[in-house]
């Protein structure tokens, strides 16, 4: 099997998953108990009238299979509904929301990848001494602590006591400055969530290079340690970094949700969360197919990359 | 051609005999090597005496954890109260110490059903394979395509705060990751010649499944097991953060982690000691995961720390 | 009467006479049975058996030998039903077996027993000895309790274990001692049929001898039959009675087992033999060199499976279509066009001009 | 407002000028800026940009959606209603984009407009006015206020244009609350409206007003930014040249915001942190009592509640709310005295309160059927939840009553309340006007069960009968006296256990002048009214 075939087959099985993820949510919201309708419209009183509407408007009559379905067909067209509680059309606020999110996820993994792999190279070449264990303790520690604690102990220090950086919120629309200043403190709790898994893999694919007896014979030949790791280790221990960076997404995703809850940044985790605290079914829903197509093609693109620079890999 | 035959006839009896022959020789070499891991070995002590203060809960705790007003409300630690006092006066060492119970048990239910599930499922699509395995692992991929936190927000949203719920989506979050783990254990064992001797012996597949495939799952169960509680216990503290919580008045450390988040600035300690808590039981655990890892990779017998 | 008429004749006597018969034999793997798959057309067939004929008369041993991937070990478990077969039938004492579901073939599975190959995975490292043993009887539901105990362990006297081993798990022992186990767990039940896949493949030479020598006493004791699978023909020719040789799912030559060593007939059977080391250092034999690796059972040739490295191609007649059987002598059969005498006189001419 | 802060933009780059020197300069400014102890004063600096920390990000940038305490604080800078409230208390209703309110015979108030633009220049009209009123009481707009117009004609003649700057209002029957409702619904040019449609003020870029901010720019989530509307009809409005409203979920994160600056006002804050604000140096809480009343509320559909006032008025002499005011409050909020709160007019000030009293709770406890399993309590995490552990608490040791306490979010216990599943539960309500019908008719109306107020499930024929006269009558006098005898049938049979009046408390710089927080404070424009002392 070719890779263009292979990768057609992987989009292929993928369809599959991505329904299967929208019915998914799309049963559990409307089974869970309570009158949309009235959560639309909240506590307060309102007419009949007010509440047929809301039902016409987002096609609450209709028997279930009919509303996914409805909702389906929309979303092949990029039409993923409008918002029960913001009345927004849910692609519009996603695609206004996201880089936001990205701009998080993806300073907190440049932030693991800068400390995890020089911290897993060092660890696997000084394996088995103080160093490798002391870092190993360190890295895990950092996984080891609720995202969402280790954020707010660093607002505690960072911004309470010694005022560097501001508490909460995103400078959408500052300079780079203002955006990297906001961005530091939930970067370093987001990436400090990743790092231990970094450095673990970081590690393992550097102890199994240096293991090699290529390794060995250019050790013996008098090549230098330092010539030894980047030559030749960094280079082979390149393919299992990659496969991290598909294992980190979902841990990104989800640390994400909890930073910007602490942060007070809104960006796609924080609009979820109030989505479901306000029983928002479309914006859940459209959300959750978002986060799910990116997942999946994440985890195949990283598939993909991995067959492609390591043809021993066989397509199935 | 013929190819040569290797000769392979040689005992491969273990050195050490101390574990007697209760364990099999793969599970005795494991042991061993975990002893000789000191990570793991710390990680396992930790987790020793977490389960220790959980159950002696009662005799360790200086105060009733569910009292108020022991000591005056949001008071610092003291020799009176260790850890200080939350807002409503109650003792927050005696709240730890008990919240290790809910925390713990918690963990176990989640990680406990996920395991069971996930074998199950796990197991019968490798060994069947077939229409069952796809159906079986496309369903696990549907589950699994989501971020775990995601999933069991959504997951809490719909079925209702309470803490068996969260111990059920934690459950369901994680029962792809033991399926996919036993089930490529499964595929391997399917080829082994015990399991075809079984079957020509007459075993039918659930037979085969419950004496052979799954038993020898077990070490690959544990590893993921422990490794799943460490997991269990942040995102349980994560739906706690995002107010699909525990129910007062029962203190786990996630709750009160959350709770005391409003009075951060002038009692840290409300949210910090359980905070505390929580990642020195993960750590525990994720060592002695990544002890037992270890141990059980082959590569690694000879070198083990 | 026709020719099939009376070959089915034939195949119907013999097949009563032995205890395994086998028709037309064919197992196809599929992979990738996937929906997506099926869509995308990705399903690969590999005919690991493609319609496989003979007889085992009771209390023989029957060797098949071939290279590994010739798909000799698919068809030894194709015959106990760890597979289905694709097409073709199984008579096992004369009453075809081939379409019985798993639940009707259970009693039989007492009759029809396996020994396998690999020491190191042919026990469930989990379980003790006598449990290993006396599985297929738990299984099947043979004796009681204490019946099951008693037998394994005069099982264990019968293939040169002590007693107490009993009680101990399969990594305190060495291969030898573990395919002994293997061979009491397949007595237990007393079969009458056996199929050895490789049982000594994996074990030292030394240790071969005392393992085959082992097999033959406890032929005679019990009256097995064996069907004995292997890739080594110096092994097959010190126990078999008559041999079938296999290449790419298909028996190229099958006869009395001297008749073969003494008088091969196609040229793979011929080539396999001159690899074996005579015990005889003075005989000089020319030795035959097989280029290149079989092809893929997924693909393969066209015509006769062999004439991709046959020393001995005729021409475009090997690629057409594959040769039927050839009778040497009384019951020994050779697959190839050399045998044909139309084939061969064409050649003849060929080579006189 | 900041001298030079990283989070006023135009102020930073007019500081650096030069791009080269983002780097130094930014962190100068950080350092400069930062700590808790820094220098308070530089909020005033230029009286220009007010940052402000809203708890969540509002629904809407549309006045026909907002209706919670958030998304007002915002919405009322950027429309103005035709009438609206003075800043004391009790607030006065004063007229404000209405120079002039008549009313003609029973059912017909007129409206004249006062000399009046709106964000894009065009002039405030009767045909805006109109077009506003209708906005609400579009189906297709679903908005949750389509209750104030309840009360308006049907149809085109409902709202009527006079002529360019007069509008009349045709009630379907008499009313004495009619005159608040303008109070709620914003007024916007029919011409944005029209472009937009349903839009209108939910994408960024759709929002026009008449009010004294206009919005600059708006990411949904995270901030707004308002901007002094130049051609404001109110000379002394706003106070600020703009505001910048930023989204803090965090508590604690709010008061660092203000401890270091960031933040200019800060809103919802927990109580248990005003302490802390107060402490700071370089802030201050301005605080204000509500209208918003909290009370344990009985099922009274449901048995034992149902027929038997004894065990409820047990209850309520045995519920110390000293206690919660201390340690769920910590003193920001104050008993409530009866069904009415104490600081609206007609409130019956000879009523016999329930104070606390084990020994009265147990003697009527014993009277009373008693009950004789546990008492399902439902909340939501947080102050409901705190309320709850207190009460369950208490009513063991006076009692011996147990309290099971089902913790559950709103999503799942609005459900419950709809269908009445509960024992008890702690409710909260503020009328959305200063007058009693704002805060009896919905609450004690049996017409009124869930979906709507009444969440005791109150139900007495009298009083249904008292609430309906004192809505459609005018008469003042009359007025009072059905109120004060509402309070006292409602109060002797104790439907629910009336709690507190919380106090609204705003975190505000010091160096800022704040308006007076008044009970009607979500209806009114408060940022407008922030600036340099």
């Amino acid at each position: 099997m070719g890779l263009a075939r292979y990768v057609l087959r992987r989009l292929l099985l993928l369809v599959p998953v991505v329904i299967g993820a929208t019915l998914l949510i799309f049963l559990m919201l409307h089974l869970a108990p309570g009158d949309p309708a009235r959560l639309i419209l909240g506590q307060r009183r309102a007419s009949e009238e007010t509440i047929r509407n809301i039902r016409q408007i987002f096609h609450l009559n209709e028997p279930l299979w009919k509303q996914y379905l409805l909702w389906l067909w929309d979303a092949l067209h990029g039409d993923l509904g409008r918002s029960f509680t913001f009345r927004r059309p849910v692609t519009e606020m996603i695609v206004e929301r996201y880089p936001i999110t990205l701009q998080l996820a993806l300073s907190g993994w440049l932030i693991s990848m800068a400390v995890g792999i020089p911290a897993g190279i060092v660890s696997a070449v000084k394996q088995y001494t103080k160093v490798d264990y002391v870092t190993t303790i360190v890295a895990l520690s950092g996984v080891s602590m609720p995202v969402f604690w280790q954020g707010i102990m660093l607002i505690l220090l960072f911004s309470y006591f010694l005022g560097w950086f501001p508490s909460s919120g995103f400078a959408v629309d500052g300079t780079v400055f203002d955006r990297l200043h906001h961005l530091t403190l939930p970067a370093i709790a987001l990436g400090t969530s990743i790092t231990a898994l970094t450095v673990r893999l970081t590690r393992s694919a550097m102890l199994d290079v240096l293991n090699q007896d290529y390794i060995r014979t250019a050790r013996s030949k008098g090549v230098s340690e330092r010539e030894i790791i980047t030559g030749h280790a960094l280079q082979n221990a390149f393919l299992p970094i990659l496969t991290v960076l598909g294992m980190q997404l979902g841990l990104l995703l989800a640390g994400s949700v909890l930073t910007e809850t602490v942060f007070g940044i809104g960006g796609l985790g924080r609009l979820l969360i109030r989505a479901v605290h306000k029983f928002d079914y479309p914006t859940v829903q459209g959300l959750t197919l978002v986060i799910v197509t990116v997942m999946v093609f994440m985890n195949l693109l990283v598939d993909v990359l991995y067959t492609f620079i390591n043809p021993k890999i066989r397509y199935d | 051609m013929a190819q040569q035959t290797q000769p392979v006839e040689s005992a491969d009896t273990d050195d050490e005999s101390a574990l007697g022959g209760v364990l099999s020789g793969r599970h005795r070499r494991i042991l061993s090597s975990l002893a000789r891991h000191r990570g793991g070995l710390v990680g396992a002590a930790t987790l020793v005496a977490v389960v220790f203060v959980a159950v002696a809960a009662p005799v360790i705790a200086p105060y009733d954890p569910l009292e108020q007003f022991v000591g005056p409300a949001l008071a610092g630690p003291s020799t009176a109260h260790l850890l200080g006092t939350d807002m409503y006066g109650r003792d927050v060492l005696s709240r730890i110490v008990f919240g290790a119970r809910n925390t713990l048990l918690l963990a176990l239910i989640a990680v406990g059903i996920s395991s069971v599930l996930g074998t199950i499922i796990g197991a019968a699509a490798g060994f069947y394979g077939g229409w069952i395995d796809e159906a079986l692992m496309r369903g696990m991929d549907v589950v699994f395509a989501f971020p775990s936190l995601i999933l069991a927000i959504v997951m809490m949203a719909t079925f209702g705060i309470n803490m068996y719920n969260a111990a059920f989506a934690v459950a369901v979050v994680f029962t792809p990751q033991f399926a996919r783990v036993i089930r490529s254990n499964a595929l391997s064992l399917r080829e082994e010649e015990f399991i075809k001797a079984a079957r020509t012996s007459g075993g039918t597949r659930r037979y085969i499944l419950f004496k052979h495939v799954i038993p020898n799952g077990i070490s690959e169960l544990i590893v993921q097991t422990t490794i799943n509680l460490a997991s269990a216990i942040l995102i349980m503290s994560g739906l706690n953060f995002l107010g699909l919580g525990i129910q007062p008045p029962k203190p786990s450390w996630g709750y009160m982690l959350a709770n005391g988040r409003s009075y951060l600035l002038q009692a840290p300690w409300i949210s910090t000691f359980p905070g505390v808590a929580i990642m020195i039981v993960v750590l525990a655990a994720n060592i002695f995961g990544d002890g037992l890892r270890d141990a059980l990779d082959p590569r690694n017998t000879e070198r083990v720390r | 009467m026709t020719v099939t008429d009376r070959e089915r004749d034939r195949d119907r006597e013999a097949a009563e006479d032995a205890l395994v018969s086998v028709r037309g034999l064919e197992k196809y793997y599929e992979s990738n049975q996937g929906l997506v798959d099926r869509l995308l057309g990705n399903v690969r067939r590999v005919k690991a058996v493609d319609g496989v004929s003979f007889d085992i008369p009771a209390g023989q041993t029957m060797g098949l030998v071939g290279e590994s991937g010739c798909g000799k070990t698919t068809l030894g478990e194709t015959l106990l039903k760890l597979h289905d077969a694709t097409a073709g039938e199984i008579y096992y004492d004369g009453r075809p077996i081939t379409d019985l579901s798993d639940g009707q073939f259970r009693p039989m599975r007492e009759q029809m027993q396996m020994i396998f190959q690999d020491p190191h995975s042919n026990l469930d490292s989990r379980m003790v000895i006598g449990d290993i043993i006396t599985e297929p009887m738990n299984v099947l539901d043979v004796g009681d309790r204490a019946d099951r105990e008693a037998r394994a362990k005069e099982l264990l006297d019968q293939v040169g274990l002590d007693r107490s081993y009993y009680d101990r798990y399969p990594h305190e022992f060495s291969g030898g001692q573990r395919q002994r186990v293997g061979i009491a767990r397949a007595l237990s039940v007393d079969p009458d049929f056996v199929v050895c896949d490789e049982p000594v493949s994996a074990l030292d030479v030394s240790v071969q001898a005392q393992i085959l020598e082992l097999l033959d006493d406890l032929q005679d004791e019990y009256g097995l039959t064996y069907l004995f699978i292997s890739h080594d023909l110096s092994v097959v020719r010190y126990i078999c009675d008559r041999l079938a040789v296999m290449y790419l799912g298909k028996i190229v030559e099958i006869g009395e087992s001297e008749d073969v060593f003494e008088n091969p007939q196609h040229p793979y059977t011929r080539a396999l033999l001159s690899a074996v080391p005579d015990p005889d250092p003075a005989v000089d034999r020319d030795r035959i060199f097989l280029e290149g690796a079989p092809p893929s059972p997924e693909n393969p040739p066209e015509g006769c499976r062999f004439q991709t490295r046959c020393p001995e191609k005729i021409g475009p007649v090997c690629e057409e279509a594959p040769p039927e059987f050839y009778d040497i002598e009384d019951g020994h059969h050779s697959a190839c066009y050399l045998h044909d005498e139309a084939v061969d006189e064409s050649r003849s001419e060929a080579d006189d001009e | 407002m900041h001298e030079m802060g990283e989070y006023d933009r135009r102020a930073c780059l007019r500081a650096i000028g030069a791009a080269g020197a983002v780097g130094v300069t930014g962190i100068a400014g950080v350092s400069g800026n930062g700590g808790a102890t820094n220098d308070a004063a530089r909020a005033t600096q230029d009286g220009s940009q007010l940052s402000y920390a809203l708890q969540e990000s509002i629904v809407a940038m549309d006045f026909a959606l907002a209706y919670d305490f958030t998304t007002n604080k915002v919405t009322n800078n950027v429309w103005d209603t035709l009438v609206t409230y003075t800043y004391d208390d009790p607030p006065e209703l004063t007229n404000w984009l209405a120079s002039n309110v008549e009313t003609e015979g029973d059912t017909s108030y007129v409206y004249e407009l006062r000399d009046a633009t709106f964000h894009n220049g065009e002039p405030v009209t009767a045909g805006d006015v109109k077009a506003s009123f209708e906005r609400i009481r579009n189906p297709d707009v679903a908005s949750p206020l389509s209750w104030a117009l309840e009360n308006v004609q049907e149809g085109d003649d409902g709202i009527e244009v006079v002529d360019e700057r007069t509008v009349r209002f045709n009630l379907a029957e008499q009313s004495a609350v009619w005159r608040y409702m303008p109070g709620f619904v914003g007024i916007g040019p029919a011409s944005a409206m029209d472009e937009h449609g349903v839009d209108f003020g939910r994408n960024p870029g759709t929002t026009v007003g008449s009010g004294p901010f206009a919005v600059e720019s708006w990411s949904q989530g995270n901030q707004i930014e308002l901007v002094r509307h130049d051609d404001y009809w109110n000379d002394d409005l706003p106070m600020a040249d703009g505001i910048t409203f930023s989204i803090v979920p965090e508590g604690s994160s709010r008061v660092t915001g203000l401890s270091t600056g960031e933040h200019d006002v800060v809103g919802n804050l927990p109580p248990q942190q005003w302490q802390q604000v107060s402490n700071m140096g370089n802030a201050r809480i301005d605080r204000g009592t509500t209208f918003l009343e909290y009370k344990l509320s009985m099922q009274n559909q449901r048995e034992p509640w149902q027929s038997d006032k004894q065990l409820r008025q047990a209850l309520a002499y045995a519920t110390n709310w000293d206690q919660i005011i201390e340690n769920v409050y910590f003193g920001t909020a104050v008993r409530q005295q009866g069904p009415l709160p104490q600081n609206m007019r007609w409130h019956n000030d000879e009523l016999d309160l329930y104070g606390h009293d084990p020994e009265r709770a147990q003697e009527l406890y014993d009277q009373s059927g008693g009950i004789d399993r546990p008492i399902e309590f439902i909340a939501t995490q947080g102050t409901q939840a705190r309320v709850a552990v207190i009460v369950q608490e208490q009513w063991r040791d006076a009692l011996g009553v147990e309290v099971n306490v089902n913790q559950m979010p709103y999503e799942q216990l609005l459900p419950r309340i709809e269908n009445g599943e509960y024992d008890i539960q702690y409710d909260g309500w503020g009328s959305d006007y200063p007058d009693p019908d704002g805060q009896l008719y919905s609450q004690y109306n049996s017409e009124f069960w869930p979906p709507n107020n009444n969440e005791s499930w109150y139900e007495n024929g009298e009083v249904d009968d008292l609430l309906e006269q004192a809505r459609t009558t005018t008469d003042e006098a009359e007025r009072e006296e059905l109120y004060k005898r509402i309070q006292e049938i409602v109060h002797d049979d104790v439907p629910a256990i009336w709690g507190v009046l919380v106090e609204q408390g705003f975190g505000v710089n010091e160096s800022l002048s704040f308006p007076e927080v008044t009970p009607m404070w979500y209806w009114q424009d408060v940022g407008a009214r922030v600036g340099p002392q």
